[in-house]
């Protein structure tokens, strides 16, 4: 399988999550979209780690040690994300990026 | 070839379900789908952490957090459709243009051989040995997360 | 080390003179300005004698090739002694006048002294830079602060112009210090390599129009009626008599030896400006019914005639020029301080307020009368001898130039006489009628101006030697 | 690596601290103190990077440059800790954790400073963001405060998606994360490799508030708390250009590669120049038109970037210690004020003639006015651009927004000096004043004498 | 004493400074005396060096005071030139000078003693500035004293400063010869580029050899004629003369009569040789000249102001003296001015001394009789009527037939024509004259009471003046009488360069004769036409019509150059004003600035505070950098 099949594979899904991040208006979805997107890099990360090594590359292991650490801020990510979310939620009691346009102009 | 397309109708499915549940289970789907690929390009330990991590902690948090805002409900209002179509078709370009940007890169196949690069314990090797350094800044990483929830979460 | 004196006298008089109380400022300017006069007559004795004296250097900024370097050629000392002079008749003119928080209003004008004589004095591309900047920020706070009812919306403009023009200008001055093959900024490294002359083409305008902006030159100028007629008198004086000749100086000392072919290439196009402007501006003044805006316009149409002199670029246009730097200098401000009486007097500016002065200020009327013919350059004024050379040379450049900025000799005495008739002749009503002649401060400055107006239009030669030298510099490297 | 570790270290001890700590006044020293160790820290290592970089693990290398831009960092802290340290306690209640997050942030920077590792590059990126998620919403009760973090977080996580995408792609084509052996700059250009390059432009420009990515800035900064909005309009931004700078001078520079980023990335200098000074003159509130002028700033600070040679570099530290210490002053009197518009200033010289001066000359230095820091570090980036050679048309424009710049800068001059009016001003105490002093110093030595700061380099 | 020539304009310069500067604290006499005593000195000395040139084999000595202009190669000294021609205007103008102040300490003595003093120091500079235009050794120097009398033209025209009109008859004065000056200057740099110096022996040996008609001479020639045209108010820029009369009577006849509006020809005369090598602007002279002296007489047919009169006839003899000048005849020209000075300043004093009596009256139709009033002014006046009109005997009839015998010799054309304008002077002059002195008092009574003969310091002047007019012409005896025309022979050297170029006419004596005849008593026929019409001159007050009305309004040619020139450049001013600078450059520049702001005002919109937008404007971005950083 040619590793072209990944790039665009991993490409699709990240442009998916990018459509979903800008269709969508709830703050939580936005999110998830964002996590799609780093699991698009995370996918293509592996399979460049699998074609370096196939080409002989003795270090080729630091690019899946790279999507664990990718996963390690993406849970810290998440951690403060949420706390965020929560707190608008309860000044607003609504998760809907529309409702904040205070700050503009 | 079936688990990509399985991996893309479900993550398309995360973007356009109205129901923010379905939208998370449909994201939990892709990213099994995704854990079968790298089981497919022999990382099975990221594998086991990818499905740990996401599917089994993140994902959790994340309907745990919509269940609490009683959000299961579709509460989008359907106004400003332009945007949503706006917010398509340049997704739909960024794609393309992604594409056309690659499209002539010439990459090699990759083998079915199995490589051990995958194992935990040359992963392990490395992240001790090399990788000591990020392994030791990233908890400050965790530190101000940790803060930060505090700060945030806390009520005054 | 006398340079130095130059700058460092009002600098430091001016920190001094913020933190004093009642006449403390006014005793404080009178006695720097009298020293600067002193200095800069004394830096002229010692440039006939021994004029490498007079060069300062100092390590300023050695990575970049900067250092602080001053110096006085004979355009320096006649410059420094302008704008030494130029301050002390300030100073005496207004030392009756009692300015809200004087103390500011003197530290002020004293550090736009400072800034001015480091324009004058500068070798150093940065450091005149540096200085041009500086020299303009007094002068914004002293029209902000105490001018006309518009003031801070003009002297923004006019900040904000002008700052534009420098900045063009600083472009210039890092491109030709990357070309420079010693990373200097020093003038001796600027003037001594060859650039390229496709780039002068293009440098030329990067500079040109910071100065011409100074200056100002069509169609740069408009910011300057509004300035000069917003701005306190005094600061009027400093910024038509002294800080316009910036402009000039810039490309006599910076424009013309560095970029000769830039120069060379749009000489024509310069000339036609200004000539432009001279003709623009008189027909303007003609018709002004605002006492300050008809000088503030007939100070554009003399300028243009400076301006073009120089882009005429031989040996009697450029003496003209420098000459008449001084000269202009010192009738504008005489104009100016009998402006100031009058506004002082009467409270206004409009011309058709004013009329049949000469009865009840004579005195004044009659410096009125000197001092105009001597701006239109009657002969045996010291308008004259810049005037003649100036148009000599243009001449030489180019026939119909000279023939076409020449109308401006004629409408200069259209608007000036115009103008002298409306402020001192005719019958003069109830507001006039009040008016008393010149107190003995103002008699002294304007005595100190026509004394120099006769004795430099009468014997022009010690002046035309101080400056020959440095005619002779910019003419040789062009 | 003195300062990463010193400051991580304050960190974890300034969060125990406010356990133990109930005085605020106290928790401010302790950070003071902490802020001044990790400077001295910081200068100590001096000695050894000075004639070659310091290397830990392929990781992290210790250079000069860095040794000198966390200098400038950690003392623009010192001077914003000084300056609006008392300001903390108004955001909330957890000061300590406050200033712990700072000293992450720092400790950030300080891996941006050294990083010489992709992954590191991220880490940094990420440590040095997320506190600042948190800061910008350090006030809950606020919904501008609440609004600002939401869409501080959400656009900066979309950002380090593209980030990653970006470093994925070079890794695909480079096949190491290592930036010194990454040799991209081969004359043959990879696609992947030049696509990630882009998408790796578009991330720091996010970070740097550069336009388009720039839409975050205004309405964060604006949100945030004022004293936090000092820090990361000033500190943190510096800290992103430096990550840039250090990645593209050392990575993709030199052969083909550099053509592509840089016509993209003086495009985006351009967009951001215009945008940013355009923006700023409408504004009515003094905090948003910083926030504005920041991303105006922000544009020349570009410029060394686009240079890549070492007028730039020197241009970027100068630019980032005249434009914190400025910025920092500013936002510090503002913060004295009740109200933030443009009328609030009104007569404030005749009130509080130090402040006025000190704004005064802070937004001189903004300006790029001779004899203030601000025109050396202006200079020092028009010149990197000017010898490139290839972008005068973007100095032309760089010059013409300056002049704009002017316009808003002054019309907080012309309200302090020129206009009547009762400004209500808090009480400031000695050491402010004295920290004020400190502050103009500073900027008109740094004017004077670039040198004393560049000789170091 | 040449080397004292210096002493000349300085003492007249010292009464200026005494009186300028104490004329607070000095009394009328004393301020009388400084001043004529200083210009009677200066007409001693002018006397002695006089009679110093006058010896045979004089020749020009330059008095060098100090360098005044030297830039490079460029030397333009203060220096004194004294030759015959120099030297003879000195004693025209420091002679009649005195005679003329001497004749203001009566005249002003109304005045206060502040004004009084301030007419005596113009008048002093006035006269400095005149003998500096005729003793300067270069033309530079000749330039000095030519704005200086313009100058002081100005300020005396405008004395009484109180009165608007007066001040712009002054106005437009010095504006007119600053049109021809700057006419004089071109032709200064044409010098100075061509030869490189203004020194008169060293131009006009440099420009000799250039030859006829060399386009540069031409030129040079063209441009010091048309300097000569404002100062000589000659068409088209005579317009100023006439109005200049707003000025005190003895300056009128000073300056607008005797001195500086002879200037011209002085200049002319002395550029001899640039003008005998450009034969066209010979040409050009002679035909305006005449035009000039033709026209001015036409006016001055109907002019009713005493004044006036004189202006426009002064006019009308200036255009005479061009005729000569431009058929070659300097000699002829400079005999003109100086007889010219002494019947005209007769004139315009004697009109001086009616006026005083009439309390300030100039309207000839209000006056009448007045011979029997004041008989001293009136014989005075009636030779100077003698003088002007050519009546054989008198000074005016030698220069004048010397012209006209110049322009026959030249062409018949013009003397025919010059022998017109001659009647017509004859005519007006004469039509003043009875209008004014004989018939009956047609004035107030109170005017009546008031007439008497004016002071001896008045009359006195008059006298010598009279003196002067009769016997005057008999220094240029024409040689048809079998004397030698001394004056000619006195001022050949001066004309001696350009003999070599000109073209030499010679007139039999036969002819000679006939045309005095016939000149002499056609003019004789004309006077007794205006006695006969004038003695009994009554005020008829009714309005004229056809020729007679446009002679009244001077040929309407104030308000031609008002709605050609004047109110075109006010309108073109008002527009630049208006519309140029306010709508035009002034709103380009601060709508830069309202553009920004408007830009500023619009592009913050974009900023619309929608996360969603931000994101989808910076994917829009991403992909337009794309496709610019890649794929282009």
């Amino acid at each position: 399988m040619p590793v072209q099949y990944y790039i665009f594979l991993s490409i699709a899904l990240f442009c998916i999550g990018v459509m979903g991040v800008l269709m969508r208006r709830n703050a939580i979805i936005i999110f998830m979209c964002i996590e799609l997107m780093l699991n698009a890099v995370n996918l293509l990360m592996v399979s460049f780690s699998k074609m370096w090594a196939d080409a002989g590359r003795v270090d080729a292991g630091s690019a899946q040690l790279f999507v664990f650490f990718i996963m390690v801020v993406a849970a810290a990510e998440v951690a403060v994300g949420l706390a965020i979310i929560t707190m608008v939620y309860r000044n607003t009691h609504s998760v809907d990026i529309n409702i904040l346009n205070r700050l503009k102009n | 070839m079936v688990l990509s397309v399985v991996a893309l109708v479900s993550a398309l499915g995360v973007v356009l379900s109205k129901n923010p549940v379905t939208s998370v289970l449909c994201l939990i789907v892709t990213f099994f789908t995704i854990a079968g690929h790298y089981i497919m390009m022999n990382a099975q330990f990221l594998a086991v952490v990818h499905i740990i991590v996401y599917a089994g902690a993140i994902m959790v948090l994340f309907l745990y957090v919509l269940m609490l805002m009683n959000l299961n409900a579709e509460l989008e209002p359907q106004k400003r459709n332009w945007l949503k179509y706006a917010g398509a078709i340049s997704g739909g370009a960024l794609l393309v243009v992604l594409v056309a940007a690659l499209r002539d890169a010439s990459m090699p196949a990759l083998s079915t051989n199995a490589t051990d690069i995958g194992l935990i314990k040359n992963l392990g090797m490395i992240l001790f040995k090399q990788y000591v350094v990020p392994f030791e800044v990233s908890s400050i990483l965790f530190l101000s997360a940790m803060i930060g929830a505090v700060v945030i979460g806390k009520k005054e | 080390m006398l340079t130095v004196l130059l700058i460092l006298i009002p600098f430091i008089a001016g920190l001094i003179a913020f933190g004093l109380k009642g006449s403390g400022p006014k005793v404080l300017g009178m006695i720097s300005s009298l020293a600067t006069v002193v200095i800069a007559i004394g830096s002229w004795c010692r440039f006939r004698t021994a004029p490498d004296s007079l060069n300062f250097v100092a390590n300023w900024i050695p990575q970049l090739g900067s250092q602080f370097h001053v110096g006085l050629d004979g355009m320096g000392v006649m410059l420094c002694l302008l704008t030494a002079i130029a301050s002390l008749l300030v100073f005496i003119t207004i030392y009756n006048r009692n300015y809200e928080k004087a103390n500011v209003f003197y530290g002020l004008m004293l550090l736009s002294q400072a800034g001015l004589t480091g324009v004058f004095t500068a070798f150093d591309a940065l450091q005149f830079y540096i200085f041009w900047e500086l020299a303009l920020i007094p002068v914004y706070f002293l029209c902000s602060l105490w001018g006309g009812e518009k003031r801070i919306a003009v002297t923004f403009k006019f900040f904000v112009y002008t700052f534009l023009g420098s900045l063009l200008m600083l472009i210039g001055i890092i491109y030709l210090y990357s070309q420079t093959p010693d990373h200097s900024f020093s003038w001796a490294s600027f003037t001594s390599m060859q650039v390229n002359p496709e780039d002068q083409k293009w440098l030329f305008w990067l500079f040109f129009v910071a100065f011409a902006i100074k200056m100002p030159v069509f169609p740069f100028h408009t910011w300057q009626p509004d300035t000069y007629e917003q701005s306190p008198t005094p600061v009027t004086m400093i910024l038509s008599g002294v800080m316009v000749k910036m402009g000039l100086f810039g490309v006599i000392r910076w424009l013309l030896p560095v970029l000769p072919q830039g120069a060379a290439m749009w000489s024509d196009v310069a000339i036609v400006l200004c000539i432009i402007g001279i003709i623009y501006a008189s027909c303007i003044a003609m018709v002004q019914n605002d006492l300050k805006r008809l000088i503030a316009y007939s100070s554009i149409a003399h300028i243009g005639l400076m301006c073009a002199a120089i882009f005429a670029n031989n040996e009697q246009s450029l003496q003209g020029i420098m000459v008449q730097m001084f000269n202009h200098g010192i009738n504008i401000i005489g104009l100016w301080i009998i402006v100031e009486v009058i506004q002082n007097r009467l409270g206004i500016k409009n011309l058709d307020q004013m009329g049949g002065m000469a009865q009840k200020a004579p005195r004044m009327a009659i410096f009125l009368v000197i001092i105009s013919l001597a701006n239109i350059g009657l002969p045996l004024t010291n308008g004259f001898i810049g005037e003649f050379l100036m148009f000599s040379g243009l001449f030489q450049y180019n026939h119909w130039f000279m023939a076409f900025a020449g109308l401006g000799i004629i409408l200069s005495a259209v608007y000036t006489l115009g103008m002298i008739q409306k402020v001192i002749f005719g019958e003069g009503n109830e507001l006039t009628a009040t008016t008393t002649d010149l107190q003995p401060g103002e008699t002294l400055a304007l005595s100190l101006v026509v004394i120099m107006i006769i004795v430099l239009g009468v014997y022009p030669k010690p002046m035309l030697d101080l400056v020959s030298g440095t005619s002779e510099v910019v003419s040789k490297l062009f | 690596m003195n300062a990463l570790i010193s400051t991580a270290l304050s960190g974890v001890v300034l969060m125990f601290v406010g356990l133990f700590v109930r005085n605020k006044q106290h928790i401010k020293f302790f950070a003071i103190a902490a802020i001044l160790i990790a400077f001295i820290a910081n200068l100590a290592q001096y000695p050894a990077v000075e004639h070659g970089g310091y290397i830990m693990y392929g990781m992290i290398e210790v250079t000069k440059f860095g040794v000198l831009f966390n200098a400038v960092a950690l003392g623009a802290t010192l001077l914003y800790f000084l300056l609006s340290g008392s300001e903390f306690e108004k955001v909330g209640e957890h000061v300590a954790d406050y200033f712990a997050l700072i000293f992450f942030i720092l400790a950030g920077i300080s891996l941006a400073t050294s990083f010489s590792n992709l992954l590191m590059l991220f880490l940094a990126i990420e440590i040095m963001s997320i506190p600042q998620y948190i800061l910008a919403g350090a006030d809950k009760k606020s919904l501008k405060s609440n609004e600002a973090s939401l869409k501080y977080f959400l656009m900066g996580s979309f950002s380090t998606g593209i980030l990653l995408m970006g470093i994925t792609l070079i890794y695909g084509a480079a096949g190491t994360f290592d930036i010194s052996g990454l040799g991209l700059g081969a004359e043959s250009v990879h696609p992947l490799a030049l696509c990630g390059i882009i998408l790796m432009v578009f991330a720091l420009a996010f970070k740097v508030s550069a336009v388009p990515f720039h839409f975050w800035t205004p309405d964060v900064y604006d949100g945030s708390p004022t004293v936090f909005t000092s820090f990361m309009s000033t500190v943190v931004k510096a800290g992103g250009f430096v990550a840039f700078l250090r990645m593209f001078h050392s990575s993709f520079a030199g052969g083909n590669i550099s053509e592509h980023w840089t016509l993209i990335l003086s495009i985006i200098t351009a967009a951001t120049l215009v945008l940013g000074n355009f923006s700023a003159v409408f504004q009515q509130s003094v905090k948003r038109m910083l926030a504005y002028s920041s991303i105006a700033q922000a544009g020349f600070m570009l410029f060394a970037i686009v240079a890549m040679n070492n007028r730039g570099a020197e241009g970027i530290i100068l630019y980032a210690a005249a434009y914190s210490i400025a910025t920092i002053g500013v936002f510090a009197v503002l913060m004295k004020l009740k109200d933030y518009t443009f009328e609030g200033f009104n007569g404030l010289a005749r009130k509080q003639p130090l402040l006025a001066g000190a704004v005064a000359v802070f937004l001189f230095s903004l300006a790029g006015i001779p004899v203030t820091a601000g025109f050396f570090a202006k200079y020092f980036v028009l010149s990197a651009a000017i010898e490139h050679g290839h972008i005068l048309w973007l100095v032309l424009i760089a010059v013409l927004c300056a002049a704009i710049s002017v316009y808003y800068y002054f019309r907080v001059i012309i309200a302090m000096y020129f206009k009547q009016g009762e400004p209500e001003v808090e009480a400031v105490s000695g050491g402010f004043k004295a920290a004020l002093v400190l502050a103009i110093a500073l900027v008109l030595v740094l004017g004077l004498f670039p040198n004393l700061l560049l000789c170091w380099l | 004493m040449i080397n004292l020539v210096w002493l000349v304009p300085f003492l007249p310069l010292l009464g200026f400074l005494v009186n300028g500067l104490g004329r607070r604290f000095l009394s009328k006499s004393l301020v009388g005396f400084v001043g004529s005593g200083a210009v009677l000195a200066s007409f001693v000395i002018s006397l002695l060096i006089f009679l110093e040139v006058k010896a045979p084999g004089f020749s020009a000595q330059t008095v060098h005071l100090f360098d005044f202009i030297s830039v490079g190669s460029l030397q333009i000294p203060f220096a004194f030139q004294v030759d015959q021609l120099s030297a003879l205007f000195l004693l025209v103008i420091t002679g009649v000078g005195t005679l003329i102040h001497i004749y203001s300490t009566s005249y002003m003595h109304e005045e206060s003693d502040e004004s009084f003093a301030r007419y005596f120091a113009y008048l002093n500079l006035f006269v400095f500035s005149m003998l500096i235009l005729v003793l300067g050794a270069n033309y530079v120097m000749m330039f000095i004293g030519w704005e200086g009398v313009g100058l002081c033209s100005y300020l005396l025209i405008g004395f009484w400063f109180k009165n608007t009109s007066y001040n712009n008859a002054a106005k437009k004065a010095f504006v007119m010869n600053r049109i021809g000056d700057l006419g004089f200057l071109i032709a200064i740099f044409f010098m100075i580029m061509q030869f490189g110096t203004v020194t008169f022996p060293e131009v006009f040996a440099k420009a000799a050899p250039l030859g006829m008609n060399n386009g540069i001479i031409t030129a040079i020639a063209m441009l010091m004629f048309v300097g000569a045209m404002g100062k000589s108010a000659q068409i088209p820029l005579y317009t100023w003369l006439p109005d200049a009369m707003a000025g005190p009577t003895p300056v009128s006849a000073l300056i607008h009569a005797a001195t500086m509006v002879t200037a011209g020809i002085y200049m002319i005369a002395r550029s001899n040789v640039i003008y005998t090598l450009a034969p066209h602007i010979q040409t050009v002279i002679a035909v305006i000249g005449l035009a000039t002296a033709l026209f001015a007489a036409s006016i001055a047919l109907k002019q009713n102001d005493i004044k006036k009169v004189l202006a426009y006839s002064t006019v009308s003899q200036l255009g005479y003296m061009f005729l000569a000048l431009g058929v070659g005849a300097y000699g002829a020209a400079v005999f003109h001015v100086m007889t010219h000075a002494f019947f005209k300043a007769l004139l315009f004093l004697g009109s001086g001394s009616v006026i005083h009596a009439m309390g300030g009256e100039q309207d000839i139709r209000k006056m009448g009789g007045l011979r029997k009033f004041m008989p001293t002014t009136a014989w005075t006046f009636f030779v100077g009527c003698l003088a002007i009109a050519g009546i054989p005997g008198f000074s005016g009839f030698f220069s004048k037939d010397e012209i006209l015998a110049e322009a026959f010799a030249n062409n018949p054309v013009l003397y025919v024509l010059g022998l017109i304008g001659a009647l017509m002077t004859a005519f007006y002059m004469f039509r003043l004259y009875y209008i004014t002195f004989s018939g009956k008092f047609r004035g107030t009574h109170e005017q009546e009471h008031h007439l008497h003969e004016s002071p001896a310091a008045i009359t006195i002047p008059l006298v010598i003046l009279a003196v002067l007019s009769v016997i005057g012409g008999y220094v240029g005896l024409p040689e048809v009488f079998g004397t030698k025309n001394m004056l000619a022979e006195y001022l050949a050297p001066v004309f001696a360069p350009s003999a070599p170029f000109a073209v030499e006419h010679h007139l039999s004596h036969n002819t000679e004769w006939l045309l005095m005849g016939v000149s002499s008593v056609l003019v004789i026929v004309f006077i007794l036409l205006a006695r006969q019409k004038f003695t009994k001159f009554e005020d008829a007050g009714q309005e004229s019509t056809g020729l007679a009305k446009v002679l009244e309004n001077k040929w309407y040619i104030d308000e031609l150059y008002d709605t050609i020139i004047v109110k075109p450049l006010y309108e073109l001013s008002r527009f630049f004003r208006d519309v140029v600078e306010k709508a035009g450059i002034d709103k380009l520049v601060n709508g830069v600035g309202r553009g920004v702001q408007w830009g500023g005002q619009q592009i913050r919109l974009v900023q619309n505070g929608q996360v969603g937008f931000y994101i989808f404007a910076m994917v829009i971005g991403m992909i337009l950098l794309f496709v610019i950083g890649f794929l282009l």
